[in-house]
């Protein structure tokens, strides 16, 4: 749900018009809500002059033109203010910075600018200098001014929503060619400025799509809302604090994934160490380098850049060091759709490495799941001494949700302990297993008497030394794998979500999690039986995933991929799961998965 | 005493006590153990205890060093030791990181994330052990080869003009710039001294001899210890047998190497190692057995610069100062929240 | 006329002719687009017909310039266009190769492509549109945003010391480095021409107003002309509005800015970019506005030297008349062979 | 089987006995030949005074001690002389340089040095300065000559030989104590040399195991030895002949690839351009610039490297231009045993890559094979314009066996046509594709009128123009994936080699074949039926290897990794197959291949 809130001169309405009429069009239903101010013309910036033009459309059936709006642009201080009480909590403002003069703040009676007094934390804003980039946008326009040329800023906005909505535009360049006809110069500038706004968009890499399905019913206690990546962060900084190990972040600036670098080097007074790189691959060195002295070392990045730390991160599961690795997953392949979510990096983080090494793999499944996502990626990789891969995708890293907001005390205690000096005599043996984990010491550089050497090189059970013996080779490669095969005794079982005992099973993972529930609803609400289950742990799976999915007549596995999970269960398990898969960079509908379950149900 | 460790009171350790108990296992006769015995050797002039002291490699002969250390270490990836070891120095600047490499790992595949490194200043020693040459892969030319050398992989001759390893490194804005030769333990022991002492990036060139691959490197300057033109600030550069020859700058601000005529000293080039303009070092680095017949050794350029992993540790305590420790529980409730009640 | 090509008879072309059909993206305000506009321009300058011009890219705003020239063109991953570049420079030498990239795909993540294309001397043409900032992820500081710079990354100001870009590729041996402005047409072009007559390797910088990210970071040149030094080979190096000012040579081999006295052009550096040794042009790199309150910009460095490409083109006619044209029949047969009887 | 041989004071014997003793400890059957001079002591490096010894083990049952060794260790060219003749084709020579001096060549009757003249070019010769590395070794043991050090020789070649084939030590250490106690720095002197030698096998890198199993009766026709890496590159030429394509390779040095770049270094008059990048990823990228100007671009590299050139790869997947990517896979993971062959690389190949990432692979069998498998890899890549893996391993790479030289005309026809000019007035689509194939047109640089872009950024179907929309990223995702699912139509069908209708199938690939081969062999002897089947594609499988799998009750796939082509085949035709694995860093033996078919087949 939309609105566009201006001043009246500002062509709000206009704009409306048109985006509902590309959203028609696009065969979404939809409902409109004009809401224009009393007086014709009120005094320029005022409040009581602001215009309005909200649009709500979904891919199901629409009742209402809808209470709170999603996403906010405001053309001036005073249509910010306005509108700024209905704007859902999370929701996305994007404003005209070149109107918030100190004049047009004061006529909104604004004492600060909100832009950069910490008001507008809650949402997600887009500072965008629309009358500016319109004005030079249309600097070649012959026989108008720039005063002129200011006014066609609303079809700057349109063409900035219409691509971050993905709207056809045929219709709106028609429309403008017919209304300003007569005046050729104005049908150029406002074409130049849609077209422009919709360059903004797929130029600045600085929108995205938002998650949109709430849980139902909210449990008791206290709510904030939150975004995947501000989730991952906090989980990043709960980890740090959980386990008592500094945080080393190493990044390189990658969409979706750079805002986690970007808050997280807000961070530093929880003693946060960002470190910038020149690659990915010397992010993920240094953080590999920082877990090596006893940091928490973390690195994030999006498929393009994932692809780039495989080498460092073989390097990590030979040398037995705690690393996580965030993959905010976006479209690929190769650099895709930068902005778009996707499910694709599910393999590749499995098997994108020479030779048997293995990793644990966490999936987040809501925006504020990331939060615990982390925590858990992070007890793992310390009590185990491994990398491990966190993935959450661009649908949940910029989407946001209410969230309970966890109690400190009750978060789990993640800490480790470092290998001590060795008592005389003893002889230190850097991979000497713990029985139970079949972790090695972590022993960190300062401490005396445990001076070792690792390397990449295959080492000696024990002692660590370099060995070329076969049958070590083989032990060391088998030690490896039954070590990450053996976190499944330290995870929860799969839960499974079937309230009539079903014989259709949907198993899905990751940021789908909504969808699959909604679709559910919707199916059981028809007087279907179909029962749900995710997973948020990949490899390995929960130890009860075989059972769960061999007891269902039926499973079907929607993913936004082409059937990457659905490979790994039906060589695991040997059941003929059956994929629902659309890779179209966009989050599924849940009509469009309801439908595929139901006939899958009917079947 | 290196100013990288906190000097925890005197620590009294020998060249014994930093050999491991691994077997060394360079081919006999290569250059890599005349350097290991320096390095073991100038190890307890750092005044630090071993503990305190990591080695980091990537791969190639040179990288095998770490093992022979007993000290910590890490053998990593080929390429990858300035970035591994950058995460290490800047999250525990109590220790001392040196950084071995060879011509292959640091300027081949390693190029990037050396000149980072230096140009970041990360507290970091790195010794490059330059053979011309990729010995572990058996001799293929390396980017320090010679236009011209023919290699397995280059059976009609190289057809890329080599780095030269110090103008790179200068180029890169390195703060601290030095060479020295394998089997010269004096020179090389004072190059690692100061090295060492620098805070920031020290970046340090071996001259070193695979007698496999590519024997006789540098016999020019190994063997002909008239060819080594060892660097003094505040010296005049002179240098030969007899000191009969010296290096002067010319009107377009190269070096070159003249012989010393009448005029004795006067004319030639004072060295001066802690001029903050790098054009002079630079200058240096181009003077080679090539151009000149001649080799500067020694330290080329040693600036005092802000030094990355102090500037981080500095903005966590600004912040702490600023904001107070975090405190979690105020994290996850800043911003707006509101109560569902039950 | 480039010497990239053939020349195959006279082309007429114009500006538009390089125009894709694609929409051109950029914020409005863009730097880029000025580039772009001096780059279709002047292309009819290179005498070849369209289908003979490649622009190779990796990712940033900078590199989605080759969608909007009608030439063949990749946008390929970022800060590989000079490895991807070389391959088809190296394979075609009947091409114009040009490699578009920003500071951060060249110098941050694209580093050590860089600097081997430049030592390797591959007929490549190189721009950096250099805004220091990375622009297409939204504003985080780049490998030559100056030290302490607060962006969305480091809200505290970066810690890392910048790279000159100049003097990064003249320590990587580079044989042609050269700067411009966005937005100065004339400087401009004219260094893109003297670049496309240059073989081998050709690095420009050019400085790029990001207006969205880090506008104005070029003011001091871009609109105040008098902190410009235009380098012009074999004369004295002089600027300012009046001609006022002056650079010279220190003792040490820096070149410094100086108001001129007296003495006129006397005693003034005088420039020679075909200068063999590098270390004029690396000293005239390090004057920066932070230095000397102004900015060299034209040809730093133009230098003849073997092309890598043409090198390679040469190992093949000499294989070829040594044992000629290869033989598969032959090659399959050589060395011993048996026959096994039925 | 290994041939010592020497001067008479060479101290062969004795080497040859601690070699034998040492074998025989390690629990191999042998035989040994030693073979003296008539005299006692006859003039040094003459032919006459050649003493050898030769030991043949193997793992299973010997009856002679062999006759035609595969190695031949000679400590002068008296030595070379006289026991080349019965080396085997394509066998081993390891030479002391030192002793070919000018006066020992004359004194043995060769007229040039058999090290350059290229007389050796059938064996794989290592050149090892076996003398001064001993003295040198030995510079610091007190109270010896030089000339007494150099006497360690013998010592010298036997720890290299015994690193070689992974011997136990601690026997010849402690014969050396017993034997020598008496005069302690001869015994010191010993040591040292020996511990040399092995460390030097160890450190140079150039040693590897060698290809044993040939086939047994060989067809009619024109034979010759060739190695893995030999006939890889052979296969790369004819590649590029038969196609006219001039070829391109770029490459970084690694073991056991590099020699596939030295090789090919060697072949400019075939218009062959090499390019030693500065890394993988350089190398890769210039290939795959190579191959958009229209070359056959190939880059080269074992595991370690091949992780490196994943984001060029996915480049070429969605740009769609050829690119042959050979890795020739050593133990891992990380830096692993760089030596050592181990066939882990396959699930790497095929995921190791952001999002949906296609790509063929082809690996090849035996070493001849990597000819055949060379062009076949060749042919996709141009004909799909779709990079390729084609996949070898240490073990193929460096061993040799007969090749029935094939006839250069009966090799297929593997041109392909570019993109021409267009007639005027039509637009050139990019994207459009073969009806057929779903190739794309391959337009190069150079073409007046084919001006276009191509990039890593979605692009729209046929125009290839940007594209974010999402049925086209849909759309183009789908057509990837069945261009190169569609492949399975253009290769053979997997053939099973079943002659007594077997329900047990032995299914493998790679370098396994021999193994695999022998141990049915034997499992048949014994009585019982088994049938065997190798997959020499390994994406698309050949159309009818899930009618194959599925037509036998058990199913056993031997294979040098975890079972990741199991994974594989379970996923893809849920049967269940079952895996016997060994990682060791070295070939299956037959013997244990055969127990475990046995197992299986009377379970
Ligand atoms: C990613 C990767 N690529 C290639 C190799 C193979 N390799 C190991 S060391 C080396 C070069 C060694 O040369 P240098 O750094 O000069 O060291 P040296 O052996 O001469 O001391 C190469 C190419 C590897 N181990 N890893
Ligand atoms: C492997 C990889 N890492 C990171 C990115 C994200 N990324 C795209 S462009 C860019 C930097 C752009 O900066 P610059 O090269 O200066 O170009 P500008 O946008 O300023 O023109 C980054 C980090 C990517 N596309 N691929
Ligand atoms: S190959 Fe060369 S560098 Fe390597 S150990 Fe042997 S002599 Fe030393
Ligand atoms: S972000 Fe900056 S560099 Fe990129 S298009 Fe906009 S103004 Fe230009
Ligand atoms: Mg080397
Ligand atoms: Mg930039």
């Amino acid at each position: 749900m939309i609105r566009f809130a201006g001043d009246s001169g500002d062509g709000m309405q206009l704009t409306g018009d048109r985006f509902t009429s590309e959203t028609a069009v696009f065969g979404n239903d939809l409902a409109t809500l004009p809401d224009f101010p009393a007086e014709i013309r009120a005094p320029a910036g005022s409040l009581p002059g602001v215009s309005g033009f909200q649009v709500h459309f979904a891919d199901h059936d629409i009742l209402t033109p809808g209470d709170q709006p999603n996403v906010l642009v405001a053309m001036n201080p005073a249509a910010l203010k306005v509108n700024l009480g209905d704007l859902a909590k999370g929701g996305t403002v994007i404003v005209n910075t070149d109107a918030f003069s100190d004049r047009n703040l004061q006529k909104a009676g604004y004492a600060t600018s909100p832009l950069d007094d910490g008001s507008l934390s809650d949402f997600h804003v887009h500072a965008v200098s629309l009358s500016s980039m319109t004005i030079e946008a249309l600097k070649e326009v012959d026989g108008i001014t720039s005063r002129e040329a200011e006014r066609s800023k609303n079809f700057f906005a349109l063409g900035l929503m219409s691509w971050l909505y993905n709207r056809p535009i045929e219709g709106t360049l028609g429309f403008i060619e017919t209304k300003f006809g007569k005046r050729p110069e104005i049908a150029e500038a406002n074409t130049r400025a849609f077209k422009a706004g919709w360059n903004y968009g797929e130029t600045s890499e600085d929108f995205a799509v938002s998650y949109e399905i709430a849980p139902a019913k909210l449990e008791p206690g206290r709510y904030r809302q939150i975004s995947g990546n501000s989730a991952l962060t906090y989980g990043l900084i709960a980890a740090s604090k959980l386990s008592g190990l500094p945080l080393f972040l190493g990044a390189y600036p990658i969409t979706p994934a750079s805002d986690v670098l970007e808050q997280l080097a807000n961070m530093k007074h929880f003693g946060v160490r960002t470190f910038q790189a020149e690659d990915e691959i010397a992010a993920s060195g240094a953080a590999l380098g920082a877990a090596f002295g006893g940091s928490l070392g973390v690195t994030t990045s999006a498929g393009p850049g994932i692809v780039l730390k495989s080498e460092t991160v073989g390097l990590a599961v030979t040398l037995e060091l705690p690393l996580i690795v965030v993959d905010v997953q976006r479209a690929g392949p190769s650099t895709g759709m930068p902005t778009k979510p996707e499910q694709a990096d599910l393999l590749m983080v499995m098997f994108g490495r020479n030779s048997e090494s293995p990793v644990p793999v966490v999936a987040a499944s809501t925006p504020a799941g990331c939060f615990d996502a982390a925590i858990e990626a992070a007890r793992i990789a310390i009590k185990y001494r491994t990398p491990v891969f966190l993935l959450s995708d661009a649908y949940l890293a910029n989407g946001s949700e209410p969230w309970l907001i966890p109690d400190v005390s009750a978060l789990p205690d993640i800490s480790t302990e470092f290998a001590t000096s060795p008592k005389d005599g003893d002889v230190f043996l850097p991979y000497k297993r713990d029985a139970e984990t079949l972790a090695r010491p972590w022993a960190i550089p300062g401490t005396p008497g445990l001076e070792h050497r690792i390397g990449g090189l295959e080492k000696e059970d024990k002692t660590g030394n370099i060995s070329y013996d076969p049958e070590n080779h083989d032990l060391m490669v088998r030690l490896r794998a039954a070590k990450v095969a053996g976190i499944a005794a330290d995870i929860p079982e799969l839960e499974v979500d079937d309230p009539d005992g079903a014989n259709t099973l949907v198993l899905g993972w990751g940021s789908t999690y909504g969808a699959i529930g909604a679709a559910a609803r919707r199916v059981r609400a028809s007087g279907r039986k179909v029962a749900t289950a995710h997973l948020h742990y990949l490899n390995p799976f929960p130890r009860n995933t075989g059972e769960v999915v061999r007891s269902y007549e039926k499973v079907l596995m929607p993913e936004i991929n082409l059937g990457q999970l659905k490979m790994l269960i039906r060589a695991e398990f040997l059941v003929d799961a059956v994929g629902y898969n659309k890779v179209r960079g966009r989050p599924f509908r849940a009509a469009e998965l309801a439908d595929a379950i139901t006939a899958l149900v009917d079947s | 005493m290196s100013e990288g460790g906190n000097g925890n009171g005197l620590v009294q350790l020998t060249a014994k006590d930093f050999k491991s108990d691994q077997e060394v296992r360079w081919c006999p006769g290569c250059g890599d153990y005349a350097i290991l015995n320096v390095l073991q050797g100038f190890m307890p002039e750092l005044g630090l205890t071993r503990e305190r002291i990591v080695f980091v490699s990537g791969i190639g002969c040179a990288a095998r060093l770490p093992y022979y250390m007993q000290t910590y270490g890490m053998h990593s990836i080929h390429g990858r030791a300035p970035a591994i070891a950058t995460g290490l120095a800047v999250s525990r600047p109590d220790l001392s990181v040196w950084v071995v490499t060879g011509d292959g790992d640091a300027l081949s595949i390693g190029g990037n994330h050396l000149i980072h490194s230096l140009r970041r200043n990360v507290n970091l020693k790195i010794l490059l052990f330059n053979n011309k040459i990729y010995g572990l892969t058996k001799g293929q030319y390396s980017p320090t080869s010679e236009l011209g050398k023919v290699t397995k992989s280059t059976p009609m001759g190289s057809l890329d003009y080599p780095f030269n390893p110090l103008s790179i490194a200068i180029g890169a804005e390195a703060s601290f710039v030095a060479r020295a030769i394998d089997t010269d333990k004096k020179g090389l022991t004072e190059v690692l001294g100061a090295a060492a002492r620098h805070r920031g990036s020290a970046f340090v060139e071996i001259l070193q001899n695979c007698n496999i691959y590519n024997d006789g490197a540098f016999d020019f300057v190994r063997e002909e210890k008239g060819n080594r033109i060892y660097l003094e600030s505040g010296a005049p550069i002179r240098f030969g047998a007899e000191g009969e020859k010296g290096v002067v700058q010319d009107v377009d601000g190269s070096a070159r190497v003249v012989d010393l005529g009448e005029g004795g000293e006067d004319g030639l080039l004072v060295h001066d190692a802690g001029q903050r303009e790098p054009s002079l070092a630079f200058a240096l680095s181009r003077i080679t057995f090539e151009t000149d017949g001649a080799v500067p050794l020694g330290v080329f350029r040693s600036v005092e610069r802000p030094v990355y992993d102090d500037l981080m540790s500095e903005q966590l305590e600004t912040a702490r100062e600023r904001s107070g420790e975090g405190d979690l529980e105020t994290l996850l409730h800043s911003g707006d929240t509101w109560t569902v009640e039950s």
